[in-house]
């Protein structure tokens, strides 16, 4: 009884809390540093999405240390788990007709769809963790519907760690030939709302589409494969 | 007059969107509520391309093309551990 | 309009919540966890963040519900044997 | 004038959509209700799409509607096939109105689980 009633009371206490959200209006009082983003940022950046300008350039250093936590989380689940001696893969049921045909048609345009949410992230809402999280959904897919898929997990950390190793030159690069780490001024602005403007930052969403995707895929290869 | 008809088009298909909780809530098998979770997925992504022509932008249909790709994905992951093949 | 879709998608919500933690079946829970993310995936459009919208569309649909899935099996497999 | 069509064709998805939803509330067994809650809402969300794209074409525009019909006509009916081959696989039984079960009979006729 007391625990419905405590439930009951935590229930109204996040009512109250949260009801005055639906009135909020996103663009009513903003701090000096919120203001200076909204009214330079696509100036000085070329960038048709602020968020992302914001995530990579102006914040580009969180943006590092958030990839760097979603490595340290795929070695735990590699470290973690044991490999399987003996592969059990024909003990698993082997998956219909219809599940392997429409995979076979609908995987590329899963990766053609992941490639193009991370390109376009400076001009869609999108970007290197939605399009990489894309791409392994796809890999998920083939993982689903063929029991024997063999995963070369040599190949998969080599193509993260090459994608880590030019995303921290390009940072570094900025430093020398603009205004300092991470900054996407190195090459030129080009014109506002087209694919090829805003600097570096299509370069470093590829790097890091392919550096999320190639990580999540590790994670659940690792999970399949183990005991 | 045309507003009133799309809003009354996305309040209907709300309360399809409770009807299959309800499902979800009764199903006697785990199958009946992987249903449930696939028809309140297809609703919503009509809700998501209603808010997006309601509030006159574009970008939004990007998320309801997301979900068309990617949800029906954990259906079959669902289905798969179902008849053990994960 | 807006006001209506928010209030009935978070009471489904708050039922799904509760489904999620009191079903005794895991595999349940997880799809109640799973209605719960598709959900919130459309508040974020409402609160005119499609930026996260998509980041909860893509991880919480499909990838969540896949690992939790894994982890079931292998739990069920220890179990076993 | 193109708006007003426009909202009576997502009014008659919105409507199939509805009835998707009570089919899987109605319908006696698993099966039923899957057929129920794909064909009825395929249709529905298509119907809802075109009536959007329609009425609002200066905010939605026709290519990205078309990709997203596409994308729901190819992969619903692939989720469900899946959902109904498990179900079946795990002995979830038909109702008894049901005249025939042709999985059964194919399975019984090769010896072996298909």
């Amino acid at each position: 009884m007391v625990k419905r009633i405590i439930i009951l009371l935590v229930i109204v206490f996040f009512a109250i809390i949260i009801f005055p959200l639906l009135k909020v209006d996103p663009t009513d009082s903003l701090s000096s540093l919120a203001t200076k983003y909204i009214r330079d940022g696509a100036d000085e950046l070329g960038s048709a999405n602020l968020v992302t300008s914001i995530v990579v350039t102006y914040r580009g250093l969180d943006t590092l240390g958030e990839v760097a936590v979603l490595f340290i989380a795929t070695a735990g689940v590699g470290f973690l788990l044991r490999k399987k001696k003996n592969s059990s893969a024909n003990k698993r049921r082997k998956s219909s007709e219809i599940l392997s045909s429409g995979t076979s048609f609908l995987v590329p345009i899963i990766f053609l769809f992941g490639v193009y949410i991370f390109t376009h992230g400076h001009l869609t809402p999108g970007g290197g963790f939605q399009g990489g999280v894309v791409i392994a959904s796809g890999v998920l897919l083939l993982m689903l519907s063929d029991v024997s898929l063999k995963f070369n997990h040599f190949l998969l950390s080599a193509i993260e760690s090459f994608s880590g190793f030019f995303y921290i030159i390009i940072g570094i690069l900025g430093l020398f030939l603009a205004g300092g780490f991470l900054d996407n001024r190195i090459f030129s602005l080009g014109t506002f709302g087209n694919i090829f403007s805003a600097g570096a930052i299509p370069i470093i969403y590829s790097l890091l589409g392919i550096k999320v995707g190639s990580e999540l895929v590790g994670i659940l290869g690792n999970l399949r494969d183990s005991e | 007059m045309a507003e009133i008809i799309y809003n009354i088009s996305a309040i209907i298909a709300l309360a399809g969107m409770i009807i299959a909780l309800y499902r979800m809530v009764k199903g006697p098998s785990i199958a009946d509520k992987a249903i449930a979770l696939d028809v309140m997925t297809i609703i919503s992504i009509s809700l998501i391309v209603y808010i997006a022509a309601i509030s006159q932008k574009i970008i939004y249909t990007d998320v309801a093309l997301v979900y068309a790709l990617i949800s029906f994905i954990g259906v079959i992951a669902i289905a798969r551990y179902l008849e053990r093949g994960l | 309009m807006i006001t209506i879709i928010v209030i009935v998608l978070g009471l489904i919500m708050i039922i799904a919540a509760f489904l999620a933690i009191y079903q005794k079946n895991l595999v349940a829970a997880v799809i109640s966890a799973g209605v719960i993310s598709l959900l919130a995936s459309i508040l974020y459009l409402l609160l005119a963040a499609p930026d996260v919208a998509m980041t909860e569309a893509a991880i919480g649909s499909g990838l969540t519900t896949v690992v939790f899935l894994y982890a079931i099996s292998k739990i069920k497999k220890k179990d076993g044997e | 004038m193109l708006m007003l069509i426009g909202s009576l064709i997502t009014l008659i998805g919105s409507i199939f959509l509805f009835l998707g939803a009570l089919g899987i509330l109605r319908m006696p067994d698993v099966y039923n209700r899957m057929q129920a809650g794909t064909k009825a809402t395929t249709l529905g969300t298509i119907l809802f799409l075109a009536g959007l794209a329609l009425g609002y074409s200066h905010c939605t525009c026709w290519p990205r509607i078309l990709t997203l019909i596409l994308f729901i006509v190819f992969t619903n009916p692939i989720s469900s096939h899946a959902l109904a081959r498990a179900a079946h696989h795990i002995g979830i039984n038909l109702t008894e109105k049901s005249v025939t079960d042709k999985l059964a009979e194919d399975e019984a006729e090769n010896g072996e689980k298909l």
